[in-house]
C-alpha cells in the first residue's frame, strides 16, 4: 500500500518536472513553473523518507537524514538569497557541483555495498549466472561515479572561474591530454566492469581520482565569458548521472527527472551557443579566446582614428535630445553603473528627453544578464526594447549612449564574413543622429575582435568607468 | 547481438520511457526566448536534485555499524538537499526580477 | 482507492509510457503552420492505420474453423489495409504539391 | 530470439511515428517526415506478420493475411492516387473511418473469443480471482468497440457530406438526444463490465449499433464546411482506438503509435479551430451555421447599395494595371476555375501586369486549400503570398480582383465585435486602388453574415460564376 501510494508520488512528480519545465520557458509562467516542479520535488522527497520500503523493511536513521536535509535547506536558502544578482550563474554552478557529488557519493557508498559482499556472496552471485547482473549495477554505479565526479570538479573550477577565485590556465596540448586522460578512464571503467578484477577497489577509486582530474582540466581552458555554456552542459551531465541512480535503484522519478533535464539541458547548451553565434566545439577548445589577438591584428587594417567628447558636450548633447537610448553591455555590469544608469534616465525623462534600453540577446556574459541587471536598479520593464524593436527606432533616435557594451555593436558582424562574430545580429546604432561610447579603453571585448563602430565619424569616445562617467554626466547635467 | 536483443526485449519500457523522456525534453525546451535561458538552467539544475532521493535512500539504509555510508550518506544528503532547496530557490529570484518589471 | 493505487503501481511503467507520449504527441504538433494541417492530420490518420497490427494478430490467431473469427478478422485486415497505404499515398500526394512548388 | 526481434522493430517503429510526426510539421521535411513514418510502419508490420508468437505459436493463415493486405494495397493506393486535389480531405475521412471500422473489427473478434470461453472457463477464471483481469480486458475491448465505430460510422457521414451525397440534417433537440444517446451507450457498457450478465452477447451488440448510431447523429448536424475539423477529431479518436488495441495485445507500438495520435490530433483539432478563430464547441455544437438568418438580418443595417462592373470594363481596367492582385477564396474550388484563373494571370503577366496572389490561411474550406487548388493549375510558388506579406503590398496594388472569396475580406472581423468572424485576421484588400469582387449573386459566404465590403465605394461587383467569368475575361482582353 505504501509502496503504491509511492509510485504514485513519483508518477505526480515525474509530471510536474516536465510541466515545470514547459512552463519555465515562457516568461508569463515561468515562475509558476518553477514552483510546480519545487511541489513535486518535495512531494518525492517526503514520499521517499515516509513511504519507501525495500525488502520489507522501511528506511532508518532518520535523524542523520532529516538533519542533512536541515542543513542543506538553511545553507542552500541563505545562499541562495544572500547571493547578488549579477553572482547568480557561478551560484548555480556551485549548486549544480553539489548535486554531481551527490551522485558521486552514492556511487562510492553502492560500490562500497558490493565490494563488501565479497569474496563469498559475490562468488555465490557470479557463480549463479547473475554475473550480468552484477555487471550491469556496477555499469550504472560506475556511469554515475564518472559523470557525477566530473560534473563536481567542472561546476567547482566554473564557479571559481566566475567568481574570479580561479585564473585561466592552459598548457600546449592540453585538449589531447583530456582526451587521453578520458580514454584511460573509460579503459579501466570497461576493464573493471568485464573482468571484475580482484583490486577492484583500487581500480574504482582510480576512477574516481582520474575522473575528478578530468572535470578540472576540462573546464579549465575555457575563457571566463565561457562559463554559463559550460554550466549548461554540465548541469545536463549532472542530469545524466541522477538518471543513472534512477536505474540503480529502479526508481521512475529520478530516471525520469534525470533524462529530462540531461535531454532539455543539452539542447539548452546548443540554443546559448546560437544565441552567440558559436558551435559548442569552438566553445569546448576554446578557439575563440586564444585566437584573439591574431583576430585583432587581422582587423588593424581597418583602423582609423578616433574622435573623443567630453563630458559636458555630452550632458549638453543629451540634455536637449528628444529621444536617446542606452546600450547597456557587459561593462555596465563590470562596473555595477546599474543604479548611476537608472538615475541618469531619470534625469532625462524629467528634462523631457524620451528614454529607452535597446536590450541586445547577449549582451553582457549571460543570458537576459542585461535585464537583471537594470530590473535590480528597477528599471521599468517598459523601457527596455528588444533588439528588434530597438532596431525599428534607431532612426529617429537622437543620441545613443552606448555603456560598456562592444561585440553587440560590432558592424563587422554584418559586414566582415572573416569576423568571428560575423552572422551575429546586432544593434545598429549607427541609424542614429550620435552615438557616444562609453568605455574605459579602446581594447577590445569579449570576441576580442577591433571595433570598426568606434571610427565612425557618428561615433565619439567618452572614455572611463562606467560609474564613475555617468556619476559625472548626472552632476554635469543637474548643473546645466 | 542476440544478447543485446534480449536485453532490450526485458528493458523495452524503460527503454520507451528514456527515449520518449529525451523527446519531451527536447520539445519542451524548443521555443524558450534568450533571456530565459539562465533561469531555465537553473530551473533544470533544481530538477536533477532529484538525486537526492538515492541519497535518502543510501542514508536509510545504511547499517549504524557502516561509518563510511553513514557518513558518505550524510554529506550526499546535504549536498543533494543543497542542489534541491538553493536551485528552486535562486531561480525563483531570477524570475522574481522579470516578474516585478511586468507589473 | 488502494485498488487504484496498487494498479497504478502494477502498471507504472505503461502509465508513463502514455503520458509521455500524450506530451510528446502535443510539443511536437505544436509550432505546425496552419497550411500543413491537412497533410499533418492526413499524415497522422496513417499513423494510427498501426492498428492493422492488431488485425493481422486476430487474423493469424483464429482457428481455421471460426469462421467468425476468419470474416471479420479478412475485413479488419483489409480496412487497416487500406488505411495505412492509402493513407500514406494521399498524404505524400498532398506534400508533392507543396514539394513541387517550391523549387 | 525472434520475440526479441520483433519488439526492437516495434521500438524503432514507435520512433520513427514520432520523428516522422515532427518533420509532417514543418514544411522543408514534411514529405520525408511521412516516408519515415511509413517506413517504421513497413516494419512493424512485417514483423508482426513474420516474429509475432503466442504462447510458443507463430500465427497462422498467411493466405487470408496477404490476400487482405494485398487488396488493401491495390485497392488503397488507387483511391489515394486517382482522387482529385480537391477531394483529398474526403479520402482523408474514408480512410479514417476504415481505421476504426479495424479497431471495432477487432474488438467484435476478441469479444468472440472472450465469449466463447463461456460457460464453464469463464466460470473458471472468474473463481479464480481473474474476474479482475477479464473485466479490465472487457473494459477495453468495449472502448475500443465504442471508439471505433464512433469513428467509423462518423467518418463515413463526414465523408459523404463532403463529397454531397449526404445533406445537412438535424432536428430540434438533437443535442440533447446526442447526449442521451451516449449516456446510454456508457451505461450499458458499465453494466456489461461490472456485473457480467448472462445476456452479455446481446447486451455487446447493441452497444455497437447504439455507437454506430452515435457516430452517424454526431456529424450529421455539423455544417459542411466544419468537416476538416470534425474529421480531425475523428482522427484522434480513432488513435485512441488504436492505442485500446495496445493494452488489449500488450503491444507497444499500437499503444503509443495510438495515443501519439490521439494526443496530437487533439491539438491538431483545436489548431484548426483556432485558426478560424472559433471554439470547438461553436464548431460541434454548430450554433454558427444555425444562426446565420439572425446574424445577416442584424448585420443588414450596414448594407447600402453596390455597384456593379462589366466584363469590359474589368478588362480594361486590369489589363492597364501595373500591379494586381487575385484574392482566390471557395468560390474559385468551387467554379473549378483554377485552370482559367491561371491563365488569365498569365495573359496578364504578358502585357506587362505584376500579378500576385494574397492567400488567406483559412480561405476555402481546408488548411491549404487554396495553395493546394493553385498548385494544381501550375501556378509558381513565389507567386501565392501569405495574408502579411500581402496586407503589406496591397496599398501600392491597382486591382485586387476577389475571386469567390468572402469571409476572408470581410471587414467586420475587424470592426464589429459583435460579428460572429471578429477578430480573424482578414486581407486588407481596401487599401487597394480597385477592388473587383466576383461571385455569383450578393449571398453571404461560410459564415453566413453580410459583407459590407461589396457595399464600399470603391468595390464593383462582377456577377457569375467564376469559371465563366474569367474565360470570358481572358476572351475579352486578348480582343482588346
Ligand atoms: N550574454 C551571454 O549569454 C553571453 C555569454 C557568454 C559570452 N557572451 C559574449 O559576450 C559579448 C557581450 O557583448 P557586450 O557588448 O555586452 O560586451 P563586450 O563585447 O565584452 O564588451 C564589453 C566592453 O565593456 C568595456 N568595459 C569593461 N569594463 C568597463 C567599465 N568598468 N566601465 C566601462 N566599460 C567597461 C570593455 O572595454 P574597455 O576594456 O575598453 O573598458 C569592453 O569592450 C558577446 O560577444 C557575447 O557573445 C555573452
Ligand atoms: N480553410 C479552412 O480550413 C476552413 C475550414 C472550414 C471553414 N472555413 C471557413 O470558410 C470561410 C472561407 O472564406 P472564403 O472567403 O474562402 O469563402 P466564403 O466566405 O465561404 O465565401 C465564398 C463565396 O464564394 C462565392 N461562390 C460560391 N460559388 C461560386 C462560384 N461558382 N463562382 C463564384 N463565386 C462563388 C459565394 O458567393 P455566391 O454564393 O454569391 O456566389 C461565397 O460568398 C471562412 O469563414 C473560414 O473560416 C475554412
Amino acid at each position: 500500500m505504501e509502496l503504491n501510494l509511492l509510485t504514485f508520488l513519483y508518477l505526480v512528480a515525474s509530471v510536474t518536472f516536465i510541466v515545470g519545465l514547459k512552463m519555465l520557458s515562457h516568461p508569463a509562467s515561468a515562475r509558476n513553473g518553477n514552483r510546480v516542479a519545487a511541489i513535486g520535488m518535495t512531494l518525492a522527497i517526503l514520499g521517499t523518507i515516509f513511504l519507501y520500503e525495500e525488502e520489507g523493511a522501511r528506511l532508518g536513521n532518520y535523524g542523520w537524514i532529516f538533519g542533512g536535509i536541515l542543513i542543506g535547506t538553511v545553507v542552500g536558502t541563505l545562499a541562495a538569497k544572500r547571493v547578488k544578482m549579477t553572482a547568480m550563474p557561478e551560484m548555480v554552478s556551485l549548486f549544480n557541483g553539489m548535486g554531481g557529488a551527490c551522485a558521486a557519493l552514492i556511487s562510492l557508498v553502492e560500490f562500497d555495498h558490493l565490494a563488501h559482499l565479497d569474496p563469498m556472496m559475490a562468488g555465490v552471485l557470479l557463480m549463479g549466472g547473475a554475473a550480468n547482473a552484477v555487471k550491469g549495477f556496477l555499469l550504472i554505479i560506475v556511469l554515475g561515479l564518472i559523470i557525477g565526479s566530473v560534473s563536481f570538479a567542472g561546476s567547482i573550477i566554473a564557479w571559481g572561474k566566475l567568481n574570479g577565485s580561479i585564473k585561466d590556465f592552459s598548457f600546449k596540448g592540453q585538449h589531447i591530454f583530456n582526451i587521453l586522460l578520458l580514454a584511460v578512464i573509460v579503459a579501466l571503467a570497461a576493464y573493471l566492469i568485464v573482468f571484475l578484477p580482484a583490486n577492484a577497489v583500487f581500480i574504482f577509486y582510480t576512477i574516481f581520482f582520474l575522473s575528478l582530474l578530468y572535470g578540472v582540466f576540462f573546464v579549465f581552458p575555457i575563457g571566463g565569458a565561457d562559463m554559463p555554456v559550460v554550466i549548461s552542459l554540465l548541469n545536463s551531465f549532472t542530469g545524466v548521472a541522477a538518471a543513472c541512480g534512477g536505474f540503480l535503484y529502479d526508481n521512475k522519478v529520478m530516471l525520469t527527472g534525470g533524462i529530462l533535464v540531461g535531454a532539455a539541458g543539452t539542447l539548452l547548451t546548443i540554443l546559448m551557443c546560437k544565441a552567440m553565434n558559436r558551435s559548442l566545439t569552438n566553445v569546448l577548445i576554446g578557439s575563440f579566446g586564444g585566437g584573439s589577438s591574431s583576430a585583432v591584428a587581422a582587423a588593424g587594417g581597418a583602423v582609423g582614428s578616433h574622435k573623443e567628447i567630453s563630458l559636458s558636450d555630452t550632458a549638453v548633447l543629451m540634455s536637449y535630445a528628444s529621444k536617446v537610448y542606452i546600450v547597456p553591455g557587459y561593462g555596465l555590469a563590470v562596473a555595477q553603473a546599474q543604479h548611476a544608469c537608472h538615475e541618469l534616465e531619470k534625469l532625462l525623462e524629467s528634462k523631457g528627453v524620451d528614454v529607452k534600453y535597446a536590450i541586445h540577446p547577449v549582451a553582457g556574459r549571460m543570458p537576459g544578464h542585461m535585464n537583471v541587471l537594470l530590473a535590480e536598479a528597477d528599471v521599468p520593464y517598459e523601457k527596455l526594447l528588444e533588439m528588434e524593436q530597438a532596431n525599428d527606432e534607431f532612426s529617429t533616435t537622437d543620441v545613443v549612449l552606448i555603456l560598456g557594451a562592444n561585440d553587440v555593436v560590432n558592424p563587422a558582424a554584418k559586414s566582415d564574413p572573416a569576423s568571428p562574430i560575423y552572422g551575429m545580429p546586432i544593434l545598429d546604432v549607427e541609424l542614429a543622429k550620435h552615438v557616444i561610447v562609453n568605455k574605459r579603453s579602446m581594447k577590445p571585448g569579449y570576441a576580442g575582435i577591433e571595433n570598426e563602430l568606434f571610427f565612425r565619424p557618428k561615433t565619439s569616445m567618452l572614455f572611463g568607468d562606467a560609474k564613475k562617467v555617468l556619476q559625472e554626466l548626472v552632476a554635469e547635467i543637474k548643473n546645466l | 547481438m542476440e544478447q543485446l536483443l534480449s536485453w532490450i526485449s526485458v528493458h523495452q519500457e524503460i527503454l520507451y520511457i528514456v527515449i520518449l523522456m529525451i523527446f519531451v525534453g527536447i520539445e519542451v525546451i524548443g521555443r524558450v526566448p534568450s533571456v530565459l535561458h539562465t533561469p531555465l538552467m537553473s530551473g533544470a539544475n533544481a530538477i536533477h536534485g532529484v538525486v537526492i532521493i538515492g541519497a535518502i535512500i543510501v542514508m536509510g539504509k545504511a547499517a549504524s555499524s557502516n561509518y563510511l555510508a553513514l557518513i558518505l550518506g550524510f554529506i550526499a544528503v546535504i549536498v543533494g538537499t543543497l542542489n534541491v532547496v538553493g536551485g528552486f530557490v535562486v531561480t525563483d529570484r531570477m524570475l522574481e526580477m522579470f516578474s516585478k518589471k511586468k507589473k
